[in-house]
């Protein structure tokens, strides 16, 4: 029988490697985005997981709507990306630092 | 309500209030008559004050109060030491702006509401009865202050402004927290309450030193003095003239109203501390004024020399001590103001404070050299000055605490003769050697009106003090017997002997 | 709780949404000639949200607050009291937008459908009772945010705000959900009440970290110490009527949050975000003073100086005392007057041809040049460093207050020794403004609206804003109340 | 009430003169001060003959409130009693005098209403001192006559060695006044008055109690007497607080005269007799003013033989007097020492007077090196001083009479012998060799002023007369005086030299350089004359009153504390004791005469011998610059390094600008953080994060 | 076999995440991210979460993954300069990673001892209860309706967002106007012109 934690060790694992691509990453905004995207997949598998060892549907409607959200997010972040390029003709982490200090 | 019938502290407050708004959109001439006659209004307000003072009534007169929210409230109210100091800053302000009244020219309206605002600052924080309203006043005059020296200030006027608001502003947060706690503690923020309430020994430890960080700096006490210096010498005449007058003033006035009989114990418990700054002050302070090639920085430096003084007596837990010191800050308010006055008269022929650049005034001089001597001389304590009568009493009241300390406190007088003469010296004597300077006229009757009726009062204080005594006596009497219990024990030990001398002590006196 | 109460209870937002939804029609329709129009309307329909929310608030059967949908909502004296603020700055971010816009001819009619969509997620945020509501309230403020942050999308720097804002904004959201969930998975339910109710006693690490997790996630959002890093780059890069918006009015809702979250969810665990909160506060006060030492761009200074104040708003939450609460909305209050004021003021800078400036340099000799404006100037920066008798300065008072109160003497301590590390670069300000030669760049624009507003809000934090206390103190005293 | 017309008429005329000065002009100036003095003068004369005829008792006068504060309170008030009236006459005889004489000295000074205001202020001043019932007034005076003292040698401001004296004379007065202040301190505190009868009165109760100060524990009458007596010591020049004095001779002579021989140097002295029953209580006390004052006496002495300034030789003399009425003091023999002091102001002022005359005949040059031979060109000067310089030296025969010095000195030396102390015994010694050394510098000045031939050539001031530099304005000594006080001994008494050069110049009297010196007008005459008759008669009129055993007692009447065995007992002292003395008085003389008539160039040659003594009298024992070396430079240094390294240096650079520079660079930092970078401000984030996380972990586990 | 699933699906969404962040070229991260959301799913499968397995496999990789594909191939960005190095502080970052997943562990590992896993003995629906999206709509359109419908809102603020920020009125872009071309009258486009003899017709 596979205990809840061997789940959330997954989700943890995978959080944080969400994050570690956020700011190791320096080659391409894009790369960013989907790491996000890893960060949720892990918060909804946590959810998903509690959800059902607790026995608890809260969880689930919680990730629905992590779904929900994240879809709009990455609409956003891409349009912003998009509009980004258009303006900088790149994006590369590196070169986004216009403002500082 | 008081025995006037009217809200006068009220109406001195908003007075120059709407006088400094109405300022700001009058012209020059128009801001400088109307600055003037507000602040002559003030000062027949303050005659009024002071010959409608019940000596020997209640300790609180002219008391007003109005609850505001909360624990907080409107509530002026005088003793006779906030009225002699009401006094000394409604009898300088007039002076300030007639001192300012050509050496301004940019500017005018904004600059006479800043010091009508001064004025109602000035006022306030010595009427407040509230310790709430005492902060807010105490620390709102950085923002006028931080303006007059900022924009009419000398060449360095910007650090010295900076230095100004920050070092005070750093001194006195803290004591924000300490009367947060206090107010806590009491449940009142009314300060004839707080004024007899016992906190306890630990807390008054903190709470004391909370309040000595502000007071200290605004004092200011060595080593956090080096504000001053700085700051009188950028700032205008004028500007120089009440922050040596007065807003010094508000240090001593502090620990006069909340160091000393909030926390007696505590108070007590630090002597030691104020002593050694004051001591070293004295001796430190007077040491690099000799020194000094700027005028205003000569002086700036004897301030801290005196306010040492002021300091010492306070903590001598008499009445001699506390009495001298309040005649010394009413001395030093206008010794020191008429000092940069003189300052002024002169910079204002030659825009120069650099004391080599005069040399000889005496000789074209004559008016402006006998006053400048009169003040120099109050300055260095002559009897007979204002000046001689604080020093006097402080020293002779701390003398029956330490003996040690006034030695050392007293080497302020030969020191303060040195530097003061010096200065005279090199400013009103000799020969006339610039020929800028040979052409400088002497004291118009503007100027003499600025300077002859502090000539009078500090005469006047030093011949007959009982008129600036008498108001104080009471509460003087109340803080006494408020610390007395916690008053240190002398150093002297005084041991009668036998009937006869006996050789054996003779021996042992000569031993030492 | 039937349907019809819970809608009744969230009026506000429904009408809202409503209005966005129209006004959304109405500029899908006629493009860009109606921006002016829809940003009329949709000041009047914050003005109608207001009202309602001021009828709510007075129905004698929701006087102490009343749930809608099953605990998901709670409208009571709290959330009222900081929507009531939320609406208010974000009028003022609309009133000056047009102007802003309109003079490099960019303005469109989404900016106040995007600020009412943000309205909404913040009225939801500062009412959320649960973390669901919580989240879908503070996603959908965001998602308004990024979007607004990059508005001007032919402004590098404003893509550049926007790209960073959404990078790290989705981080600090996925913090908050793994937290949230965290807590979840411990309590076995998003309430905050049943959390509170299920995390009480000694706690293990799961939920701890879950905290800790959701505190970060906030702190972002409040731009506290060290989730600020996005701040100065954004509101330097947002064009300034959606900077001036990001200073207020989202700041008011995440607070807000962040305190509603704190004391019902978490109202047992005092001991183990307080020393954290007080830790982020110390440190907000002391960067946001530090860092805006050598700024020259007066929005990253005032960038800075948010962050500044946030920490002297923690203060107060952190204190987790009712005090502390009334003392900190009232700190909101005041700090939303200071700091859209000073961001009118900002709009106020233009050069001849009608583009804004920002380099504090710009400002030199205003005094000179715009007395009013440099008086308005300065009252705005001697408050926002707390020196009285400005009405920052009470304020900071409150907090304090409440922090001596609650027996955080070494807080209140350093906290307001460093305030005067922060009144340096405000005086710098000033004496920029006062001590300088002219520069003469700005001109005189005198745009009747803006005029007024800084007139009005100088005046509230003027000294006479002293007699608003008798008024508002019971209002904070309420809200705050009605947390605990 | 006269007392009150005595003290404030000068105060009037001051005010008057002072602040009419332009206004009125000169002479209604002069008129007002003058006749206000005289004034003051023909009403103090009444008080001291009611004093001496014994139908006068002591009383006080109050006048105004001055200080309540608590248990410390004290008035201004005027005290009559016979010590006052013996000062009253003093003070107000030699100032009206010096007020007349100054018409002719300060006749050509275009500032002559801000002279004789001066003048008056400071006679107010001392008559506020000597009137003085309490502590605090006495100090009032005291620091009066110190203001008007520093005013009037500082008269002619464009100098800058006058600058220079009038400085170091407020300044090493304030020494003592230190002293002073802090004798009072003391007193307050011990009795709880500065009522000077009340605590006189319970000062011998405190005989022998012990007392802390500065934590040293000391009989407290001692160091309350010592405290005091520092103050005296500056007021009245005593040894190491002496050396203001000589450079007080910068002003005009009139106020040498006047402040700095007759009155305000003695004030020490009157205090140390008004306090006598304090100082009666402490033997110690006691004998370190013996010992301070001998030292002083033999001191003074020694320099004053070398000086070649004749008001520098004069102004050691007074030292070297002031010396003796110390002493006289310290050996309990108050009334002696305010004889001394008495008749010491009646000689001291009219020499200061005659040399202040010479100085004016000789176009203010006043190195007596370029006299000589003035005897025949100045006879009544020379006859004035004449008289001073038989007073001083003590001309008298023992048992028939003499000169007013003769008296007083004599008494003054046998009381220092009858005492039968051991300190006594060493102040009579000091007393007679300072007496020979009195002789020997009096002739010599005599000698060299009047005598010889003339050696006026070389002096500028002469030349600046002869060739019609006529500076009026200012008359002042350029330089060149100073100078020759700072050349080698080798030059000693150059003007010997010069005289033999000049021995062939024949178209004029040699050495004269055809300059006619011409005796001065009538208004200083009138001063000298009147001075004169009281140097031949004071001592012999007042002799008995003073200082006899039984009169005296009755003549003081309390007001001082009055020993009459002691004061009998200088009859009982053997005969050699009563002529030491005359002997001394006479080998002085001799050895002048051996000196100065007989084989010129015998000084240079005894200079040269004894050269490094010399040196080291002519030098005044270095004092100077000793003080230079340990007071003032130090001073000066520390105040530049308080200021440059304390306040500047470490105040300034680690306080504010310290914490300024820190934050400015915790700013710097900070903005480098800021690094514009996403994947910083991740980092940051997540390190926040980290940290906190942690944290609850540790928090959480212990 | 359910451990053998599980351990699978793990290592893959471990794996895949893994090579989503650091694989050199962003087209082959968007597939591996898209592996990652598969093999994700299937664990949700495991604990009884159909529906949002099934949902996470259609918004994510059905829309989100293709639009991040989209954006990726049309940004045309030039791999060839994307420079590939780490930051300088990656040991930093590295250990603060590791330091933060133990800490989550550690964390989370306390679930068993909090209470919260006795309320549940067995994972996956109780057999009888309605299934899982049966569930999930009762309480998505009761209770959590309003958060339904503000979901909506945010869906419709993304739209607006991306349509704000990217939409652009090209330049030359002809544009039907019906009204236009109704109301057009013959003698709006034609004219008649009588040209000189010689001079032609200008064209």
């Amino acid at each position: 029988m596979i205990g809840i934690e061997h789940y959330l060790v997954v989700s943890s694992i995978l959080f944080v490697m969400g994050m570690l691509g956020i700011f190791l990453n320096r080659k391409n905004i894009i790369i960013i985005l989907m790491a996000i995207e890893l960060i949720l997949l892990a918060v909804n598998l946590n959810f998903v997981a509690f959800s059902a060892f607790i026995g608890d549907m809260t969880g689930q409607v919680f990730a629905m709507f992590i779904l929900t959200v994240a879809a709009g997010e990455a609409a956003i972040g891409l349009a912003i990306l998009v509009i980004y390029f258009r303006q900088r003709g790149t994006i590369a982490v590196d070169d986004v630092n216009r403002m500082k200090g | 309500m008081n025995q006037l019938d009217f809200p006068i502290l009220s109406v001195m407050m908003g007075l120059p209030m709407l006088a400094a708004i109405i300022c700001l959109f009058l012209n020059a001439q128009a801001a400088r008559w109307l600055a003037l006659a507000t602040t002559l209004v003030l000062f027949v307000l303050g005659v009024v004050l002071w010959a409608n003072y019940d000596i020997g009534g209640p300790q609180w007169q002219y008391v007003e109060r109005a609850e505001l929210f909360g624990n907080f409230a409107w509530a002026l109210g005088i003793d006779g030491i906030s009225m002699m100091l009401i006094m000394l800053t409604v009898f300088l302000m007039p002076i300030c702006i007639g001192a300012s009244w050509e050496a301004i020219q940019t500017r005018v309206g904004e600059y006479m509401a800043a010091f009508l605002f001064m004025e109602v600052l000035m006022i306030g924080v010595f009427a407040a009865q509230d310790i709430f309203l005492f902060y807010i006043l105490f620390e709102a005059g950085l923002i006028p202050m931080y303006l007059i020296i900022g924009i009419w200030g000398g060449a360095n006027r910007i650090y010295a402004s900076y230095k100004f608001f920050l070092y005070t502003l750093l001194g006195s947060v803290v004591m924000l927290i300490a009367m947060l706690w206090m107010v806590q503690d009491a449940g009142t923020s009314d300060i004839p309450t707080l004024l007899n309430y016992d906190f306890a020994p630990e807390a008054q430890t903190w709470l004391w030193l909370a309040f000595f960080a502000s007071f200290a700096v605004k004092m200011p006490m060595w080593p956090v003095h080096t504000w001053l210096p700085d700051a009188h010498v950028q700032a205008p005449t004028a500007g120089s003239v009440i922050l040596a007058g007065v807003l010094l003033k508000m240090g001593g006035y502090g620990f006069l109203r909340f160091s000393l009989p909030m926390f007696p114990e505590a108070s007590e418990q630090f002597i030691w501390l104020i002593f050694g700054l004051s001591m070293v002050a004295v001796v430190y302070t007077s040491l690099v004024a000799l020194v000094q090639q700027d005028m205003k920085k000569l002086i700036a430096y004897s301030s801290v020399a005196h306010m040492a003084i002021v300091t010492l007596g306070l903590f001598a837990f008499n009445r001699q001590g506390i009495e001298g010191s309040i005649i010394v800050m009413l001395s030093h308010g206008l010794v020191s103001a008429a000092l940069f006055l003189c300052v002024g008269v002169i910079y204002d022929r030659l825009h120069t404070r650099e004391i080599s650049r005069y040399g000889g005034l005496a000789i074209n001089m004559p008016k402006y050299a006998i006053l400048f001597l009169l003040f120099t001389m109050a300055s260095i304590g002559l009897p007979g000055t204002s000046g001689f009568v604080g020093e006097f009493l402080s020293l002779i009241g701390l003398y029956k605490v330490n003996s040690w300390v006034t030695l050392v406190a007293t080497t302020g007088i030969i020191l303060g003769a040195g530097y003061m003469l010096y200065l005279y010296r090199r400013v009103a004597f000799g020969e006339l050697v610039h020929e800028d300077v040979k052409a400088m006229p002497d004291l118009s009757a503007r100027e003499m009106a600025l300077l002859a009726p502090i000539a009078a009062a500090v005469l006047w204080m030093g011949v007959y003090p009982e008129s600036f005594m008498a108001p104080i006596r009471g509460d003087v009497g109340a803080l006494v017997a408020r610390i007395d219990r916690a008053a240190p024990e002398g150093d002297a030990h005084l041991k009668m002997g036998k009937a006869k001398p006996a050789i054996q002590d003779e021996a042992h006196g000569e031993a030492h | 709780m039937n349907l019809a109460s819970s809608l009744w209870l969230v009026s506000p937002e429904l009408f809202l949404s409503v209005s966005s939804l129209i006004l959304l029609l109405v500029s899908a329709w006629s493009q860009e000639k109606a921006a002016r129009l829809v940003t009329i309307l949709s000041v009047a329909a914050l003005f109608g949200a207001s009202i309602l929310l001021m009828v709510l608030a007075h129905k004698p059967e929701f006087k102490g607050g009343a749930e809608a949908f099953d605990g998901l909502y709670r409208m009571d004296a709290f959330g009222s009291t900081a929507k009531f603020l939320i609406y208010l700055a974000a009028i003022l971010s609309l009133i000056v937008a047009p102007r802003f816009f309109q003079d490099g001819g960019k303005y469109r009619s989404e900016y106040p459908v995007l600020i009412l969509f943000a309205t909404i997620g913040m009225g939801m945020m500062v009412s959320a009772t649960d973390m669901m509501t919580l989240y879908i309230g503070l996603e959908l403020n965001s998602l308004s945010a990024y979007v607004l942050a990059s508005f001007i999308r032919t402004d590098i720097r404003s893509s550049e705000a926007g790209l960073k804002y959404f990078v790290l904004g989705a981080l600090a959201s996925g913090m908050l959900l793994f937290g949230i969930s965290l807590v979840y998975g411990f309590a076995g339910s998003t309430s905050f009440a049943v959390i509170g109710e299920t995390l009480s006693g000694d706690l293990s690490t799961g939920p701890l970290i879950g905290l800790v997790l959701v505190l970060s996630g906030l702190a972002f959002k409040i731009s506290a110490v060290p989730f600020h890093m996005w701040t100065p780059d954004v509101y330097e890069g947002a064009p300034t009527p959606v900077s001036a918006f990001f200073a207020s009015a989202p700041k008011v809702a995440a607070v807000a949050l962040t305190a509603r979250v704190i004391i019902d969810a978490f109202g047992g665990q005092t001991s183990a975000w307080q020393q954290i909160i007080v830790f982020v506060a110390l440190a907000s006060i002391i960067l946001g003073a530090v860092a805006a030492i050598g700024q020259q761009n007066i929005k990253r200074l005032l960038a800075y100086s948010s962050i500044n104040n946030v920490g002297f708003l923690l203060i107060g939450l952190a204190t987790g005392t009712a005090q502390g609460i009334s003392a900190m909305m009232f700190y909101l209050a005041i700090y939303v007057a200071m700091t859209l004021g000073s961001f009118i003021c900002v709009l106020e800078m233009r050069d001849r041809d009608g583009k804004p400036l920002e380099s504090l340099a710009s400002l030199a000799g205003l005094s000179q040049t715009r007395p009013g404006l440099a008086a308005a100037f300065a009252v705005f920066m001697f408050s926002l460093a707390g020196i009285p008798p400005l009405f920052g300065f009470w304020g900071k008072f409150l907090v304090f207050d409440a922090a001596v109160a609650a027996g955080m003497l070494p807080l209140a301590v350093i906290g307001i020794a460093a305030s005067v590390i922060g009144a340096f670069y405000y005086i710098k300000v000033v004496k920029i403004i006062y001590f300088d030669e002219p520069a003469n760049e700005i001109v005189v624009t005198g745009h009747k609206a803006e005029n007024i507003l800084i007139a009005i809000l100088a005046l509230i934090v003027s000294p006479l804003g002293y007699l608003a206390i008798p008024f508002v103190a019971p209002i904070t005293a309420a809200a705050a109340g009605a947390l605990f | 009430m006269n007392i009150i017309l005595i003290v404030f008429l000068p105060l009037l005329a001051a005010i008057v003169a002072g602040f009419g000065n332009r206004i009125i002009g000169n002479v209604p100036a002069k008129v007002v001060t003058t006749g206000a003095l005289f004034a003051s003068c023909a009403l103090s004369w009444p008080v001291f003959i009611g004093f001496l005829g014994g139908t006068s008792s002591a009383e006080v006068v109050p006048v105004l409130t001055w200080i309540v504060s608590g248990d410390l309170n004290f008035d201004w008030a005027l005290r009559v009693d016979a010590l006052t009236a013996v000062m009253l006459v003093v003070v107000t005889t030699v100032s009206a005098l010096v007020h007349l004489y100054s018409w002719g000295y300060m006749d050509e000074d275009p500032d002559q209403p801000r002279f004789f205001a001066y003048l008056s202020l400071f006679t107010f001043a001392m008559l506020m001192l000597v009137t003085a019932n309490n502590l605090v007034q006495m100090f009032f005076g005291w620091e009066g006559v110190g203001l008007a003292s520093y005013l009037l040698i500082g008269f002619w401001f464009k100098k800058p060695s006058a600058n220079a004296a009038a400085i170091k004379a407020f300044v090493v007065n304030r020494v003592g006044d230190l002293g002073f202040m802090l004798g009072i301190f003391g007193t307050f505190l011990v009795f709880g008055t500065v009522s000077i009868p009340e605590i006189l009165e319970a000062a011998p109760a405190m005989a022998g109690s012990t007392i802390t100060f500065a934590g040293m524990r000391l009989d407290t009458m001692t160091i309350l007497c010592l405290l005091l007596f520092v103050g005296a010591m500056g007021k009245s020049a005593q040894l190491g607080l002496h050396t203001w004095l000589p450079d007080a001779m910068e002003g005009p002579t009139p106020v040498s005269a006047l402040i700095h021989a007759a009155t305000m140097v003695t004030a020490g002295v009157f205090m140390v007799c008004r306090l006598s029953p304090m100082f009666e209580t402490s033997p110690v006390a006691l004998t370190v003013v013996t010992i301070v004052g001998a030292s002083t006496a033999i001191f003074a002495a020694t320099v004053g033989l070398v000086q070649h300034d004749i008001k520098r030789v004069i102004a050691y003399s007074t030292c070297s007097q002031l010396g003796y009425m110390f002493f006289a003091a310290g050996v309990g023999a108050y009334s002696a020492a305010m004889f001394h002091l008495f008749t010491h102001a009646f000689f001291k002022a009219l020499l200061f007077l005659g040399a202040g005359s010479v100085i004016h005949a000789m176009h203010h040059e006043q190195d007596m090196r370029f006299y000589g031979g003035l005897r025949k060109h100045i006879p009544l000067t020379f006859w004035a001083m004449m008289a001073g310089t038989l007073a001083i030296t003590g001309v008298g025969i023992v048992g028939l009479g003499g000169f007013a010095g003769f008296y007083s000195k004599d008494a003054i030396i046998e009381v220092a012998f009858a005492s039968g102390t051991e300190v006594g015994q060493f102040a009579f010694f000091i007393g007679v060799l300072a007496a020979l050394l009195t002789s020997f510098y009096s002739w010599r000045l005599m000698f060299l002023t009047f005598w010889g031939t003339p050696r006026w050539t070389q002096s500028e001031h002469i030349q600046h007369a002869l060739h019609g530099h006529h500076d009026d304005a200012q008359h002042d000594t350029h330089g060149h005086a100073e100078a020759g006080a700072d050349n080698p001994p080798a030059q000693e008494d150059a003007g010997h030299g010069t005289a033999a050069h000049a021995h062939g110049a024949e178209h004029h009297l040699p050495g004269t350089g055809g300059y006619h010196p011409h005796e001065s007008p009538l208004t200083m005459l009138i001063p000298l004359l009147v001075l004169a008759t009281g140097a031949v008669l004071a001592g012999f009129l007042f002799h008995d009153k003073f200082v006899e055993a039984a009169e005296g007692a009755t003549f003081w009447a309390g007001s001082l504390a009055f020993d009459e065995h002691l004061m009998h007992a200088i009859h009982e002292v053997p005969l050699w004791v009563k002529l030491s003395s005359t002997v001394a008085m006479l080998t002085g003389l001799g050895t002048a005469i051996f000196m100065y008539f007989f084989g010129k160039d015998r000084p240079a040659r005894l200079a040269a011998t004894f050269s490094p003594l010399y040196q080291f009298f002519f030098n005044k024992w270095y004092f100077d610059e000793l003080y230079n070396l340990i007071f003032i430079r130090p001073a000066f240094w520390l105040g530049r390094l308080f200021w440059k390294t304390g306040d500047e240096g470490t105040i300034d650079r680690f306080g504010p600008n310290g914490i300024a520079s820190v934050v400015a660079s915790g700013s710097g930092v900070m903005k480098r953080f800021q690094s514009g970078y996403l994947y910083t401000y991740a980092l940051v984030m997540l390190l926040g994060l980290a940290a906190a996380a942690t944290w609850i972990i540790v928090q959480g586990a212990s | 076999m359910q451990i053998f699933a599980f351990y699978l699906f793990a290592a893959i969404v471990l794996a895949s995440g893994a090579f989503c962040i650091f694989a050199r070229n962003p087209v082959h991260s968007v597939l591996w991210l898209i592996l990652a959301f598969f093999n994700a799913a299937g664990l949700m499968v495991l604990v009884g979460a159909e529906f949002i397995a099934a949902l996470l496999v259609i918004v994510y990789v059905g829309a989100v993954a293709v639009l991040f594909l989209f954006v990726v191939m049309m940004l045309d960005i030039d791999f060839a300069e994307l420079r590939a190095g780490f930051m300088k502080n990656l040991p930093l970052g590295l250990l603060l990673a590791l330091v933060l997943v133990v800490e989550i562990i550690f964390g989370v590992g306390a679930w068993q001892s909090s209470g919260m896993g006795e309320a549940t003995a067995a994972v996956g629906p109780p057999a009888g209860a309605p299934s899982n999206i049966e569930q999930l709509g009762a309480l998505l359109y009761t209770k959590y309706v309003f958060l339904f419908e503000a979901a909506g809102m945010i869906l419709l603020v993304a739209m607006v967002g991306a349509i704000v920020l990217t939409h652009r009125a090209r330049g030359g872009v002809r544009r039907q106007n019906i009204a236009d071309q109704v109301a057009r009258r013959p003698e709006d486009s034609t004219r008649n012109t009588q040209p000189e003899v010689g001079k032609g017709v200008e064209l």
